[in-house]
């Protein structure tokens, strides 16, 4: 039997027995447990699929009037894989960490299900039913916070606009195939009218997902009021799901498309890179910060598939493979790193109490596991040498930049600009997350909460370490997924090379330089030093002191110069009230300071429809007077049209 | 005798020993009982050979005659079962008397029989004749507690329900009046009428169907003569509003599948399909409307069923055989999920004392279990699965954009969309927030046993699936 | 690896670890003539180091492994550069290292280690300097890969010495537009990021002015010895990679001895000349407000898309 | 621009000639090796000594191309020129920035207020001169002290 | 008979029909409104008496008496019992559309009622079926007095004039629909008009008036 078949098999039946189990027995451990064993099966069937295996299932008993059925491919088996993979984590994190939830192993089998759904109805199912276990997730363990309730409300309207986005694209195409199977749906003959209109309608629902800009309003709220351990999951691995059903919409079912759309996508792709991370870089929220950086992680994952479609568009088959390479290579280290981050956001919250970073700090002494942890993640996200990120950007400047020469003036123009963003991006990343590693672990204690804090249980460790371990794997030898995810886009174990077009990194070496060049440099230094040991001194404070933790650069004062940079694009919100003595206007008695910074896009954007939708709801409410002469007269009124119609037309 | 009969005869019987004996502790469980014989005996209707017929013809039971009792049966099941314990809590709070409880009990019985009379009636008249029936004999249960509240539900739904029903019945006229001149001699009979269709007078025929339509969908709480069932709905007693949205509205529009089935023959599909579709998304405008400033979370159900009875419409609308199974399955899993609610959204209102929304608060946290039961039962309703809803509105949809429909298909769901983000937003302040009390509550088992069927059925319908598709063949027609 | 790249990772790392220190006295030296001075002599940076390198070392209290770590680090980076980049020869001794958007990385790596200690510290100076740091260096990202993506787009690699390489095949790309409009871009980039006036005045002594040294308050003797040489060797990096992408005659394309030699000589004269000019130019310059970096980068970025588009355009 | 290089031409080099070195060299001298940064305190001056030391690293004067720098922090310096009577809210401070000095460190007190208290002897605020607060390793005399005597007592530092 | 006999006669009765649903639409008095629908029965059972002498059919004869002690004896007797029971204001006070305006919709609706009975008329042609359409309009002023009266009675009254002109447009489409549905219909009528009269009563319980407009706790 296919290997493949069997662990995926596996995987569905640990979910379904776990749940069952944290029902009989709601203890963290069989959860936490059942839930990484889960990921572990899905792990091993995505890289069964991955390599080869591909098994399909048709199961038409299920899911009156539509039937299910699955089929393992390899880009599934990418994703199954990489869902697998955080599952493992979040899971033995969770075996300390949160309520025992029996929807949590359910969440990801959810997930699981979603790249290995082989038809329509199926992928609607599978999508809805993540959609819905997430949701139970992010409102069940807190649900007395107001923040939560607000989260889950933002998270279930728009999760559904998606969703019905995706159903009608879907349906449209599925309208003119000769059945609902993905099958089937590749060998339809579309209009460009049609195919555009399911494109588009899919982009928006399955963008939506992924947090993509201007659909990305839920994620900094949903993502950050959940258990850390299902954030993790939501921001590592289920927004992945989004890039998924563009890929295999996109490519696989629709065959690419002219070039508008991979513009668009590209577009899309570049704003919400930006516009996240320069949010991120605002955020003084741990949690919303690492949201907010999922956006931008999505949209340079979008940029590369983006550039991908435009690329399999002007026919560059070499160029498009690297993009593609780029895009999910990014999205399997995204997932990695977002794991740890979130992982490690959430011992925070569990050491602290607090996930604010202006009330942070101090924890590499208190929390070490942590703090180290914590700063192989942000080294991760900050797309630096030797971090995991890297590599991954590296490819997509490697195909943005090759793309330029024999291309079209759009892709003139639209690359270069491509390229800023993805530079600004990076650069913005380096300051995000400076500052939420600088002013959140190092540095003085802040607050109270920050100087009481407590290292982590065990499992909770685990968990990171797992995450971490993914990370630096990642980061030194990419060759090791990269087959998976671009064919024969690279060569080499140690050393990357591109095909078709020249360029190679090797990040194994580069380490290795790099940490010699560290041995070296130490060793020279303690040739040439007359004293070693260190006196140990005062903080230099202009010999007044002391130095409180009120006069350390907090994360609002860090992130100040760039908002002051930014503050056309960003508008941020600042609110001065000054009370007067009563005696004199001259004497002022309090200087109260507000500083916000509102999503941008947000406002201008949801404000309206939502002031709209108020609106029409007001209005509404005068169908409904009271008055039984009213509602009856509706039905008069119709009668007399219709006859009338009806005597008008015969 | 026919076991044709045992699902009419049932609950009559039922409603005698409740007119003789009254509300005491040997009859309590009695309606249930009845209930459990109905349901178990259309389970045997269903298993057998169909259609069959009864009584001189005046009974008929086919597919989709068979299928409406199952949902009349479950859903009458699930009301009964809950309707006991509703009914001490309203004794015991002093709202009602032991004569209420003995009254309460007997209309529901005659209600249910009534119903039964529509799907298993062979002949147009007594069709009408046997919805109308409903309205009377609901018209006290909504006026139960004889507030004023009450009082004025139950005028506005007599009112306009039998303006809208005389209006079916002014179309009953008229259609015979054309079957009477086709040269026929089918009457009023369904299936003959059905057959000879083709022979009826296409002129007189649309004016018939546009009466029967709007007088029957006025039962079905479709637009324009929606506007009682809110109100009744609101202040029926919690058993009473789960039959009414979950059952009675369904077997309304029975009647207009059946009517539907006529008119396809005489005028095509298209006549019906443009009357439908309007029909159908004007609910869905007024639906989400309404509910986007709702402060009231029984009305709040009440307008989720002009929603869903839209669905089911447009559904009808499209006429394809998916189509009209998942309208149908969709009346399965509506009726299940919205009794469940009613019964949910009565406890809470017995629990907190309010039905606004605003005075609700926290509930998840104070009543974990019934919170969550009513939480779950939103999130049916809007269409999640495992859900059977979302099985019927992903039939609804495929099938809709597939028969070309896609524009109004596309637009009913974008109103969709609009309503569960209404219900959402309104059903966590329910259930989330801080608690208002210290949590009690038993877990409600006639509340989760039905999710758990509706849930059932939206992952497998197994034996059901014959029956279904016989049903919804039996309402397509090939022109 | 060839004999070419082992002898330029023997010579660029010897020669740029000698010379930084010096570049930055002649870079004084300059500074003081024109200021009507006499000066310290271009060896009083190497001077300063020694000095440095004998004395205490201090652990001041509240400051973690990261705080120790980072000049190591800083160094580490920049050294890592010095031997794979081309700067005395062409070919490169770990070639998939030898990439443009891995040196830019790289340098970022060095600058965020400092912040980091910066912030580490605890200190407001600290924070201050980090939080500047990290956003001109944020700012100065899209100048530097968009101006990268100009210069290779025409070659078809990012490999430095790739780039290089083909300037040297075919000198006429020396003076077209493209070059012209990069090199202005990058000249602008390597100020900011070497915190050299206008964008940070390196002998600053009032707090709020000061980007670059704010950071590095706290460190003494070796530590800022290494800080230091650091500093000097990114600057001399920066200048290196400038006058090898630009103007790249006299590098060495084979590994004989006069070759090298006059590889040696080559870079030593074009960074003394570009350091020089720079010294020149910034005695005719006012330090910009903080806040008024971003039009200088903003102008920097658009010459460098303008680069782009004249590549594109004009090619 | 112009301008400037114009001025620039014109002016020439503005500094003075170097004097002779001066004989005695401070034995820390040797272990400096001709690089001096030199943080200044204000312990308590009345700013006349500031000007001269202004003066000192100035133009004419150049005390930098003897290898003396002034600098922003104590951790980078290898001597402080403190000036002034040392006040009490100033005794603490100058402790402490002394303590910030890394080994080897010099203090050089500049002016007869820090030798000696100068006028301000006896007063209340002081504390007294920087040798009661600090150890001294050189006296600059003066009130305020020439910028020639400021920079022959710094090259007793820098050895140059 | 003779033909033209029972064109007249049937002509009369039906004019008779039409008069009284004027009638209710016009007068302000319930109690006189009461009395006109009474005399409306009358005329349905003339109505259906005309039918059953020209057919000769004595189906029509038993349906004649049901219709005479139901809405000539019955259903008058039980909207009086509600009008006592109603107590003191027995005028339409205000109605949501004046009298003049409601008989000027009152034209309005017979032309349209014309206008869409035309097919009707047609398929069968023959003196019973040329007054379909004052049936028709019967039930279109019964159903604008339901929309535009505001007390109980009168309400009641609206849809009783609603279902008599059902009742002839069943009778005058000379086919009837078969026993079974008449008697079930006349009894679900009768049903609800008793449902409706305990409803007026307790509504005048309380809320004290029967306004219907009044009636506007259940609204969003």
């Amino acid at each position: 039997m296919n290997p493949a078949q069997v662990t995926f098999g596996a995987a569905v039946a640990l979910a379904l027995a776990t749940a069952v189990a944290a029902i009989v027995v709601p203890r963290r451990v069989v959860v936490g447990a059942g839930t990484a064993l889960t990921g572990a099966a899905g792990l091993a069937a995505g890289v069964a699929a991955v390599s080869g295996h591909s098994f399909s299932l048709v199961l038409p008993g299920l899911l009156p009037l539509s039937g299910v059925s699955f089929t393992l491919d390899a880009l599934g088996g990418l994703f199954v894989a990489v869902t697998g993979g955080v599952a493992v984590a979040a899971g033995v994190y969770a075996t300390s960490y949160g309520k025992a939830s029996a929807v949590l192993p359910m969440f990801v089998l959810a997930m699981l299900l979603v790249p290995a759904a082989a038809s329509v109805g199926t992928l609607l199912v599978c999508w809805e039913l993540m959609a819905l276990f997430s949701l139970l997730l992010v409102i069940g363990e807190n649900r007395s916070r107001a923040e939560v309730t607000s989260a889950g409300r933002w998270y279930a309207v728009m999760t559904h606009l998606g969703f019905v986005s995706i159903l009608c694209g879907l349906m449209v195409f599925a309208a003119h195939a000769p059945a609902d199977s993905f099958a089937a749906l590749r060998e339809a003959r579309l209009s460009p009218a049609v195919s555009a209109t399911v494109f588009v309608l899919t982009l928006a629902g399955f963008a939506s997902k992924a947090g993509i800009v201007p659909l990305h309003a839920w994620l900094p709220r949903a993502h950050p009021e959940a258990p850390s351990h299902v954030s993790a999951l939501m921001s590592a691995a289920m927004v992945n799901l989004g890039v998924y059903g563009l890929v295999r919409v996109g490519f696989d079912l629709l065959g690419g498309g002219p070039r508008w759309w991979w513009l668009l996508v590209l577009a899309l792709g570049a704003l919400s890179a930006v516009h996240g991370i320069l949010q991120a870089a605002m955020s003084t929220d741990l949690k919303r910060l690492l949201g907010q950086s999922t956006t931008e992680n999505m949209g340079l994952v979008l940029v590369g598939v983006g550039a991908a479609g435009l690329f399999t568009a002007s026919g560059n088959p070499v160029l498009a493979g690297l993009a593609t390479a780029a895009a999910l290579l990014h999205v399997v280290n995204h997932a990695a790193f977002k794991t740890l981050l979130f992982l490690a956001a959430g011992a925070v919250l569990h050491g602290t109490g607090t996930r604010d970073l202006d009330a942070l700090g101090g924890l590499r002494r208190t929390m070490p596991v942590t703090t180290a942890l914590f700063g192989v993640g942000a080294l991760a996200a900050s797309a630096l040498p030797p971090g995991t990120a890297f590599v991954s950007e590296w490819l997509l400047l490697q195909a943005l930049v090759h793309g330029l020469p024999p291309s079209g003036v759009d892709t003139a123009i639209a690359l270069p600009v491509a390229v800023a963003a993805v530079a600004l991006t990076a650069g913005l990343a380096v300051v995000t997350f400076v500052k939420a590693f600088g002013v959140g672990f190092l540095a003085k204690p802040r607050s109270e909460a920050a100087a009481n804090a407590r290292e982590v249980p065990y499992g909770m460790r685990a968990g990171m370490a797992i995450a971490a371990l993914g990370c630096v794997v990642l980061a030194l030898l990419p060759s090791l997924v990269l087959p998976a995810v671009a064919g024969g886009a690279t060569t080499g174990l140690v050393t990357l090379r591109l095909t078709g077009v020249t360029g190679s990194l090797s990040p194994l070496l580069l380490t290795l330089w790099l940490v010699v060049a560290v041995v070296v440099v130490a060793a020279g230094v303690r040739g040439v030093v007359a004293r070693r040991t260190r006196r140990d001194a005062r903080l230099w404070d202009c010999g007044g002191g002391p130095m409180s933790a009120r006069m350390e650069y907090t994360a609002t004062s860090f992130a100040e110069p760039l908002q002051r940079v930014f503050d056309d694009v960003v508008q941020p919100e600042l609110d001065v009230h000054v009370t007067h003595h009563e005696e004199s206007r001259y004497l002022v008695r309090a200087v109260e300071f507000r500083r916000s910074v509102p999503d941008r896009v947000e406002r201008r954007l949801y404000a309206p429809v939502l002031a709209a939708t108020r609106a029409w709801g007001r209005a509404g409410r005068s169908l409904a007077t009271g008055s039984v002469h009213r509602y009856l007269g509706y039905g008069f009124y119709t009668l007399c049209a219709a006859l009338l119609l009806l005597a008008v037309t015969r | 005798m026919t076991i044709l009969l045992l699902p009419l005869l049932v609950p009559l019987l039922g409603a005698a020993g409740y007119a003789v004996f009254g509300w005491r502790r040997a009859t309590v469980w009695l309606g249930t009982a009845s209930a459990s014989v109905m349901l178990a005996s259309s389970i045997a209707i269903a298993a057998g050979d169909l259609p069959r017929t009864a009584s001189a013809g005046l009974v008929r039971v086919d597919a989709l005659s068979a299928f409406m009792l199952l949902v009349i049966g479950a859903v009458g099941l699930l009301a009964t079962a809950a309707s006991p314990a509703h009914l001490r809590t309203e004794i015991a709070a002093g709202r009602a008397s032991t004569r209420t409880a003995a009254r309460h009990s007997l209309l529901v019985q005659l209600f249910l029989a009534a119903m039964t009379l529509a799907v298993t009636a062979a002949d147009l008249g007594v069709l009408w004749v046997a919805i109308e029936a409903t309205t009377i004999v609901t018209a006290f249960l909504v006026g139960q507690r004889r507030t004023r509240a009450a009082v004025e539900a139950a005028w506005k739904y007599v009112v306009i329900c039998s303006a809208g029903i005389a209006l079916a019945l002014m179309g009953t006229i008229v259609l015979n009046h054309a079957s009477v001149h086709s040269g026929h001699e089918a009457g009023l009979d369904l299936a003959g009428l059905a057959a000879a269709a083709s022979g009826l007078d296409p002129a007189v025929t649309r004016i018939a169907v546009v009466l029967l339509l709007l007088g029957f969908g006025t039962k079905a709480g479709l637009a324009p003569l929606h506007a009682w069932l809110p109100d009744a709905h609101s202040q029926a007693p919690a058993p009473v509003s789960a039959l009414m949205s979950g059952v009675l509205l369904s077997v309304a529009f029975y009647a207009i599948l059946r009517v539907k089935v006529i008119a396809d023959v005489a005028l095509g599909t298209g006549f019906t399909r443009a009357v439908l579709v309007v029909m159908a998304l004007a609910s869905l405008a007024i639906a989400a409307s309404l509910l986007l400033g709702i402060r009231d979370y029984k009305r709040m159900l009440a307008y989720s069923s002009i929603e869903h009875l839209g669905l089911v419409a447009l559904g009808a609308a499209i006429g394809t055989p998916l189509a009209l199974a998942a309208a149908l399955l969709h009346v399965a899993g509506h009726g299940l999920a919205k009794g469940v609610l009613f019964l949910g959204s009565g406890r809470i209102l017995q629990a907190t004392g309010t039905s606004r929304i605003d005075g609700v608060r926290g509930l998840l946290a104070s009543r974990p279990a019934l919170a969550g039961s009513f939480g779950a039962g939103v999130l049916a309703l809007i269409g999640l699965p495992p859900f059977s809803l979302f099985a019927s509105e992903l039939g609804i949809a495929r099938a809709g954009f597939a028969a070309g429909m896609g524009w109004f298909t596309a637009a009913a769901f974008a109103l969709v969309l609009v309503i569960a983000a209404a219900l959402v937003t309104r059903t966590s302040r329910m259930l989330l927030g801080p608690p208002q009390e210290p949590a009690t509550g038993s877990v409600p088992m006639t509340l989760v046993a039905g999710l758990a069927v509706c849930a059932a059925l939206g992952v497998a319908i197994g034996p059901l699936s014959p029956l279904l598709h016989d049903a919804a063949s039996l309402l397509v027609v090939t022109r | 690896m060839t004999a070419l790249g082992l002898a330029g990772a023997v010579v660029q790392p010897v020669l740029i670890v000698a010379g930084a220190p010096v570049l930055v006295g002649v870079m004084r030296q300059v500074r003081a003539r024109l200021e009507g001075r006499a000066g310290p002599g271009i060896r009083q940076p190497w001077r300063d180091l020694r000095k440095l390198f004998g004395k205490e070392r201090i652990a001041p209290r509240g400051t973690s492994e990261v705080f120790r770590v980072a000049p190591l680090v800083l160094v580490a980076t920049t050294l890592v550069i010095t031997v794979v980049a081309p700067f005395v020869t062409v070919a490169s001794v770990l070639n998939p290292v030898a990439d443009l958007f891995v040196v830019v990385a790289l340098l970022a790596v060095g600058a965020v280690a400092l912040a980091l200690a910066g912030l580490d510290t605890g200190t407001a100076f600290g924070g201050m300097g980090a939080s500047r740091e990290v956003t001109i260096l944020a700012l100065v990202e899209p100048t530097l890969l968009v101006a990268i993506l100009a210069l290779s787009a025409r070659v078809g690699s990012t490999n430095l010495g790739d780039v290089v390489s083909s300037m040297v095949r075919e000198p006429s790309r020396v003076i077209s537009p493209v070059s012209l409009l990069a090199a202005v871009a990058l000249v602008i980039a390597t100020v900011a990021e070497n915190g050299r006036i206008p964008v940070d005045n390196p002998s600053t002594h009032l707090e709020l002015t000061m980007v670059h040294e704010a950071m590095v308050l706290e460190y003494a003797g070796p530590d800022l010895a290494l800080v230091e040489l650091a500093s000097a060797m990114r600057l001399s990096v920066f200048l290196g990679l400038l006058a090898n992408l630009f103007v790249p005659w006299g590098i060495a394309t084979t590994a004989t001895p006069a070759a090298l030699l006059a590889g040696v000589l080559a870079l030593v004269l074009k960074v003394g000349v570009l350091g020089a000019a720079l010294a020149a130019a910034e005695v005719f310059l006012a330090k910009l407000r903080l806040f008024r970096v971003p039009e200088l980068l903003a102008g920097s970025f658009l010459l460098s898309l303008l680069a782009v588009a004249a590549s594109y355009f004009l090619a | 621009m112009l301008n400037l290089w114009r001025m620039i031409r014109r002016t020439g080099r503005v500094a003075e000639p170097a004097p002779p070195a001066p004989a005695e060299q401070l034995p820390a001298a040797g272990a400096l090796g001709g690089s001096v940064q030199i943080r200044h305190v204000d312990a308590g001056s009345c700013n006349g000594c500031e000007i001269e030391i202004g003066a000192a690293f100035g133009p004419v004067y150049d005390a930098e191309r003897y290898g003396a720098r002034l600098v922003a922090s104590p951790r980078h310096a290898d001597a402080l020129l403190v000036t002034g009577v040392v006040t009490r809210n100033m005794a603490e401070p100058l402790l402490r920035t002394f303590d910030a000095v890394p080994a080897p460190k010099v203090v050089v007190a500049v002016g007869d207020c820090a030798r000696n208290c100068g006028a301000f002897a006896g007063a209340y605020g002081a504390v007294g001169a920087v040798r009661d607060v600090v150890p001294v390793d050189v006296e600059i005399a003066g009130c305020p002290p020439r910028p020639e005597a400021i920079v022959d007592g710094l090259r007793k530092l820098t050895g140059r | 008979m003779t033909e033209t006999v029972y064109v007249q006669l049937l002509d009369l009765t039906c004019g008779a029909l039409l008069l009284t649903a004027v009638l209710i639409l016009w007068r302000r008095d319930l109690s006189v409104i009461v009395r006109v629908f009474a005399l409306q029965g009358a005329a349905l059972t003339a109505l259906v008496a005309v039918l059953a002498a020209h057919e000769r059919s004595g189906e029509l004869w038993v349906i004649a008496a049901g219709v005479l002690a139901l809405r000539a004896g019955l259903l008058p007797y039980l909207l009086r019992r509600t009008l006592a029971a109603a107590g003191e204001p027995q005028r339409e006070a205000r109605p949501l559309v004046n009298v003049a305006a409601s008989l000027l919709a009152a034209a309005v609706l017979t032309f349209l009622a014309h206008a869409v009975s035309r097919p009707l008329v047609t398929l069968a042609p023959s003196p019973a079926a040329q007054a379909i359409p004052i049936a028709v309009t019967v039930v279109l002023i019964g159903f604008f007095v339901l929309v535009t009266r505001r007390h109980a009675v009168s309400q009641v009254v609206g849809f009783l004039l609603m279902d008599n002109g059902i009742t002839a447009l069943g009778l005058l489409t000379t086919t009837g629909v078969g026993l079974v549905v008449e008697v079930g219909v006349s009894l679900d009528v009768l049903l609800a008009v008793l449902v409706l009269q305990i409803l007026a009563v307790r509504i005048r319980e309380t809320f004290g008036d029967t306004d219907l407009d009044d009636l506007r706790e259940l609204r969003d």
